[in-house]
């Protein structure tokens, strides 16, 4: 009964929604607005403007910069508050009261040889193409995320085959909460830097003889994203396995 | 003129700031009386002051803020709020001194005292308010001001009294900022300073109901039937409180509301071409004569006081309602005059209460020996209300039937005798008990309350006398009343 | 409904959110809902992209032998950001669940009405 | 540029503190709130500059990356942006109750990460109320609402998870029905910078643009927890650490407020579709919020659920204001979004002292704190009075402007409704203000307990002379707004 109403509330929410869609400018055109109002710009200057031959990166890290700066700042808030929530919920739970009943961890599944062969074998290799993927990002697809999160998608491979602890040496204690918050820094490093040398925040040289300073300053924050992706995934996998 | 002057800002501002150092004194009681009687001696210096000037017709006035043009916090002292102010804070020095005598034994005096003069302060500041927004904000601080004097007690029943109040009262005040707000809408200012602010251009219907709304909201607290229902409940405060209170400062903000609205809002002239008024003076005729009849049948001391003053109310309001220059006359004059009246009243039943313990009325049998100057006071107190010559009762009755007549309704000079029988009807059986029933076990011997609340209570009864018999000195109320008449009646 | 048939990707992710919203109203096990509010993700995504589909375009990565017309750049640089905010939400959920799971020892929110 | 690079100051310095918060923390575990407090002064240093340049110069915007507006991101600083003062003034207040509050409040390992989230959470609010691009504000609403829900749960209450998961479902949601109209208007416009947006949308299909303004208002509902999408509210602001609820009551339903302004400004603007029925549902919704966290909040014996409901109903004060559409009204909407945050921060913080000091969260058990800790509850006092609208306290002028712009736009009704939820709302701090201070106490220890530290009290007493200042010095905000609502409704030709 409560699902068939709640099925019926949606039908009755889709006939405007599907209305309203239907009358949007048509997908595909290159008449659409979002086609001929703001992009043009991009895609006519952008590689020159942005210094970016991937026009996806040019606007992710030099004119909507200031939203990427706020999207690393959000998978950033993720991991403190995963932190925030799991750091030591144990001992908290069990100093306010006992659930009713104590849930059994489940025993480590034991990890077959093969995948740990594979694993170790393949490591090198996607660490490799991480990088790649981080240096080349703003000429080829790619870019700081793909690549810091594949590093993370790595760590977490080889905690699960070798165990958290020796995943955990790729990344020790004492720096890792200074890799955390890489992304946030290097923005507010590019950032100030563009401050003090050229204009607002988080400006890019555009023309003239600081004009050399757009590739490094670009690499930084591409490193910046990546590190601190790979060591927020990673963090964040160990929190909630209760090993950090 | 008008003068820019900092006391009337100073009046309420200094019994605030007294009420807020009594609240900080904690339970020293040597320091908690000089600050309450301080504050309420400075501030009855203040307002005198500023007496003659008043007199004279020069308008004080200082604004503290101005949210928007028109809209601000503003002190202005006239005739009719300089009336309202001196029997207000003169009463607040004299019930203070009663309140120590009589709140010795009780608990949360800090509270109490405290309370007590901040109430008296937004009553100043009410009586001063330059236009409809302060006067509203001072009206609404009296009533958070009164509950904790209300429930003193703590008693179930005193919180059930209290929770009654507010009901009643912030209903009131959601009417009155209602109106306010419709009023600002319609005449863009808000100010008391003239003859009226509204004009016909607003629609005689939508004018009806805001007059209503505004009558409605004052009405509360000026307790006309059927808005009443709080005043008799609200008499389990401690006496003093009823009082200064329900005698004085909240009841009579009430009336002092409806004046207002009468005479500086709406204007006497429009209110005349709307032809609303009789209906008022209907509601209040009728308030006059039902609260009468009720009063007769309480036996308990303070209630048949609370039903008296309700009706007494009334004559305020019907004086208003009337829309001539003698019943307005009348109306204000009233103001002092049943303050005086009640007060003394109030002063006798506290004092039995507290010297005999005796509450209700058949047990005062033979009282009138044992505490002969009290019941003087009284006898005094109830011939005023009988509206006999010389006291101050007659005066204001006399103004007011010559008011009704002025205006052709006889009807109402018929309710106000009406009123002065069931006034004799329910007060000089009180007398006749006290002085001349002995019943078997009556104490004979004199004793009397003790000074702080006798003192007092003859003090009133002298001023009843006093208002009666010297009205027409210059200085004395009336005087007041007829430079505010003479104001807003254009003469 | 010809239009429709022309924004039928438009459409496809109103459906899709739908379904995912059923999801998370109608569901009572925790994990559902979150999965409900990822399918939601997707189709907002979905529907994002779908503003800067260009027929025929190529990837908008400019240099040597990159012709006209390019796809839309910014939904894209826009779902990027997306994602992360997905991600996040996602993994702070779970971690919330976790807890859930390990105080009242049960995800089913029929259960945990009464815990409340 | 007028306002030099503050602004820049005041979005990225909470972001970059909170990220090297945790670092500090672990190094040196009792110095996190300290150096939140640093950063967030320098936050509130900055706030207070733009404020400025906004108050002398008038709206300025700042570009990001020094792209002009369709192109780059740019912050724009008009009088609605001049929130970021009250965001900064509470949130400093915040961060210093916490000091002592959170010592005891949150497990001693997660302090670190409670500070980065309380920083996190208020740069996101600072982001989100000074950007000009509705993507953007997208990214900061998610940094802000992110935090939230970590913030209900970090203390780790009884069903501190469980109210926060409902809290991030509801807000997830809601946030992705947002990013679906972002989306709709981008089909249609092409652009994503709010001033442009209102320029493009005259030209549009009416119904597509219709549905975004439903999802936009049905996703800024739920976050400002209007009714009836309220129901993630209460459990959360009861269960979170007091200074966030504050923070959470105060402010970031608020958030709902301004994206709903900004919405607004941009739909004004533009003219694309009369905009009738969508105020007439905002009145109605706002009018049923009033009466019902009203009805809601006196069944409740937990002082901050009380609290949590009462937000509901201020609330809906604040929408009908809007939905009044008169500038009366959006004006009283408006500067009730700063008092209502002056208030209810005064009576959360106030709360959670009680809490802090006896360890009673029920009325009952609270009864006769007034004597105890005469300070604390004289602020809660003068918090309860405010709220209720009592003149001559912040709370007040609201109310009046609303019941004037309700009677401006010739609904008399709507002023009625207002001034009555006001006394229902009475109804309940009586019966607060009864138990603290008129009745004797159920547990005599309560009597010993004693004021709370200095740093808990100076932001609780700051916040309760400032309901009193506020109402008393209305002026102020009034007549900083009022340019901007002027503005706002200009092409409505009022």
């Amino acid at each position: 009964m409560r699902r068939a109403l709640i099925i019926a509330l949606l039908v009755l929410a889709a006939v405007p929604l599907l209305f309203g869609v239907s009358q949007l400018p048509p997908i595909g055109s290159t008449g659409n607005p979002t086609y001929t109002h703001v992009v043009p710009r991009y895609l006519e200057e952008g590689a020159e403007e942005a210094g970016a031959e991937n026009i996806v990166t040019a606007v992710i890290l030099n004119y909507r910069g200031y939203d990427t700066n706020g999207e690393v700042t959000v998978i950033f808030t993720a991991l403190v508050a995963v932190l925030g929530v799991l750091t030591f919920a144990k001992a908290t739970a069990a100093k306010s009261e006992p659930a009713e009943e104590t849930p059994v961890p489940a025993p480590p599944m034991p990890v077959s040889p093969v995948t740990r062969f594979i694993v170790r074998i393949l490591a090198p290799f996607i660490l490799l193409f991480s990088i790649y993927m981080v240096i080349y990002g703003h000429t080829s697809p790619g870019g700081g995320f793909q690549g810091g999160t594949i590093v993370g998608a790595l760590l977490i491979a080889v905690s699960l085959v070798s165990g958290s602890a020796q995943a955990k040496r790729l990344l020790p204690e004492r720096i890792r909460p200074w890799l955390q918050p890489a992304a946030v820094l290097a923005f507010a490093l590019v950032g100030v830097a563009g401050l003090w040398l050229i204009g607002p925040y988080l400006s890019f040289p555009v023309e003239g003889e600081l004009v050399f300073l757009r590739t490094p300053w670009l690499t930084i924050i591409e490193f910046g994203i990546g590190i601190g992706g790979a060591a927020i995934v990673a963090s964040i996998f160990w929190a909630m396995e209760g090993s950090d | 003129m008008e003068l820019f002057d900092l006391r009337p800002m100073l009046a309420p501002a200094l019994s605030l700031a007294c009420g807020i150092i009594v609240f900080m004194v904690g339970d020293r009681p040597f320091w908690r009386r000089f600050w309450s009687l301080g504050a309420a001696a400075v501030k009855l210096a203040i307002v005198f002051s500023m007496l003659p000037g008043v007199l004279n017709g020069t308008v004080y006035r200082y604004s503290i803020v101005e949210f928007t043009p028109g809209i601000g916090i503003g002190f202005r002292v006239d005739a009719l709020g300089m009336f309202f102010s001196i029997v207000s804070s003169s009463l607040w020095l004299i019930t203070t001194v009663y309140a120590i005598g009589y709140m010795e034994h009780e608990h949360e005096r800090p509270r109490f005292f405290g309370f007590f003069a901040l109430c008296v302060s937004t009553t100043v500041g009410l009586a001063f308010a330059e236009n409809l927004l302060t006067l509203f904000l001072f009206y609404e601080m009296l009533t958070i001001c009164t509950y904790p004097l209300v429930i003193h007690e703590e008693t179930p029943e005193a919180m059930a009294a209290g929770r009654k109040y507010l009901v009643y009262t912030l209903t009131g005040g959601v009417f009155i900022l209602l109106g306010t707000a419709v009023t600002y809408q319609w005449a863009g200012t808000l100010s008391l300073a003239g003859r009226g602010i509204l004009d016909m251009s607003a629609g005689a219907q939508g004018l009806t109901m805001l007059f209503a709304a505004f009558v409605v909201g004052f009405g509360v607290k000026a307790a006309i039937m059927p808005l009443h229902g709080w005043l008799p409940s609200a008499m389990v405060a401690p006496t003093p409180v009823s009082a200064l209170l329900h005698a004085v400062a909240v009841v009579k903000a009430g009336a002092f509301g409806i004046l207002r609205v009468v005479f500086c809002v709406f204007g006497v002239e429009l209110l005349r071409e709307l032809d609303i008024t009789m209906w008022l003076a209907a509601a209040a005729s009728f308030t006059i004569v039902t609260a009468s009849l009720i009063a007769l049948t309480q036996d308990n001391f303070k209630r048949r006081l609370a039903y008296s003053t309700i009706a007494q109310l009334s004559y305020i309001v019907l004086g208003a309602a009337l829309l001539t220059p003698l019943a307005a006359l009348g109306a204000i004059v009233h103001i002092a005059n049943q303050a005086f009246q009640k007060i003394t009243m109030f002063f006798v039943a506290g004092s039995i209460q507290r010297t005999t313990g005796k509450t209700n009325i058949h047990e005062l049998a033979g009282i009138g020996y044992q505490m002969p100057f009290t019941m003087g006071a009284f006898t005094v107190a109830a011939l005023g209300f009988i509206g006999i010559p010389l006291t101050a009762g007659f005066v204001s009755k006399w103004y007011l039937s010559l008011g009704a007549m002025d205006g052709g309704h006889w009807i109402f000079v018929v309710v106000l005798i009406v009123s002065s029988i069931l006034n004799a009807a329910y007060w000089l059986p009180i007398i006749y008990l006290a002085f001349f029933k002995i019943t078997p076990g009556t104490h004979m011997r004199i004793k009397e309350a003790h000074p702080t609340l006798l003192v007092p209570t003859l003090v009133c009864a002298a001023y009843v006398i006093l208002l009666g018999s010297l009205a027409e000195v210059p200085g004395m109320p009336l005087s007041l009343a007829r430079t505010a008449v003479e104001y807003f009646f254009g003469m | 409904m010809r239009v429709l048939w022309t924004n039928i990707d438009y459409a496809a992710s109103v459906v899709l959110f739908l379904i995912g919203l059923y999801a998370v109203i109608a569901k009572g096990n925790l994990i559902k809902k979150l999965m409900g509010l990822n399918i939601m993700e997707t189709a907002v995504f979905a529907f994002v992209m779908a503003t800067g589909i260009v027929t025929g375009g190529d990837a908008p990565i400019l240099g040597k032998g990159a012709e006209p017309p390019f796809a839309n750049p910014l939904p894209q640089a826009l779902i990027l950001t997306g994602i992360v905010v997905a991600l996040s939400t996602t993994a702070l959920a779970l971690s919330l669940i976790m807890r859930i799971y390990e105080r009242h020892g049960t995800i089913e929110s029929d259960d945990l009405w009464g815990v409340e | 540029m007028d306002g030099g690079h503050w602004p820049a100051v005041l979005v990225v310095t909470p972001l970059v503190g909170a990220a090297l918060c945790p670092i500090i923390g672990r190094r040196f575990p009792n110095f996190a709130g300290y150096w939140a407090l640093g950063v967030f002064t320098a936050v509130s240093v900055a706030a207070g500059a733009v404020t400025y340049a906004v108050s002398t110069n008038g709206p300025f915007s700042y570009h990001m990356g020094g792209w002009p507006p369709p192109f780059g991101i740019e912050l724009r600083f008009d009088e609605f942006s001049a929130s970021v003062a009250v965001i900064a003034l509470i949130g400093w207040l915040a961060i210093l109750y916490s000091l002592s509050y959170a010592k005891h409040a949150v497990p001693e390992e997660r302090l670190p990460y409670y500070y980065a989230l309380l920083l996190l959470c208020l740069g996101g609010m600072a982001g989100f109320a000074v950007t000009g691009d509705i993507f953007n504000m997208f990214v900061f609403l998610e940094i802000l609402s992110l935090s939230s829900y970590a913030l209900v749960a970090i203390a780790g209450e009884r069903i501190a998870e469980l109210a926060s998961f409902k809290y991030l479902v509801m807000g997830a949601v809601s946030s992705l029905t947002i990013l679906f109209a972002i989306g709709f208007l981008y089909a249609l416009t092409g652009t994503l910078n709010m001033g442009d947006l209102s320029v493009r949308l005259a030209g549009v299909e009416t119904f597509p643009a219709a549905v975004a303004v439903a999802a936009l208002t049905l996703g800024f509902s739920v976050k400002a927890a209007l009714f009836p999408l309220h129901i993630w509210l209460p459990d959360a602001h009861a269960t979170a650490p007091s200074p966030v609820s504050a923070i959470l009551s105060g402010l970031v339903v608020k958030v709902g407020v301004l994206g709903m302004l900004r919405m607004y400004q941009m739909l004004y603007d533009s003219q694309v579709f009369d905009l009738k029925m969508l105020n007439d549902t905002l009145m109605w919704l706002g009018a049923i919020s009033i009466v019902m966290g009203a009805l809601f909040a006196m069944v409740q014996e937990d002082i901050k659920m009380m609290l949590a409901y009462s937000t509901i109903s201020n609330i809906g004060y604040i929408f009908m204001g809007l939905g009044l559409a008169s500038t009366f009204g959006i004006i009283g909407g408006a500067v009730h979004v700063f008092n209502h945050a002056i208030i209810k921060a005064t009576l959360f913080l106030g709360a959670g002292a009680l809490i802090y000091q006896t360890g009673y969260r029920d009325l009952k058990d609270l009864r006769g704190i007034g004597k105890a800790m005469p300070v604390t509850s004289a602020c809660i006092a003068i918090g309860a009075v405010s709220i209720v609208g009592i003149p001559p306290t912040a709370g007040f002028l609201c109310k009046w402007y609303i019941a004037l712009g309700a009677i401006e736009a010739g609904r008399i009704f709507f002023a009625v409704t207002l001034l009555f939820g006001a006394l229902l709302i009475f109804v309940y701090y009586i019966r607060m203000l009864n138990a603290f201070y008129f009745t004797p106490p159920l547990h005599a220890h309560l009597m010993d307990v004693g004021e709370v530290p200095l740093t808990m009290l100076v932001p609780i007493v700051v916040l309760a002379i400032l309901c009193l200042v506020m109402g008393v010095f209305g002026r102020i905000p009034l007549s900083f707004i009022e340019p901007a609502v002027i503005d706002m409704l200009a092409p409505l030709g009022g």
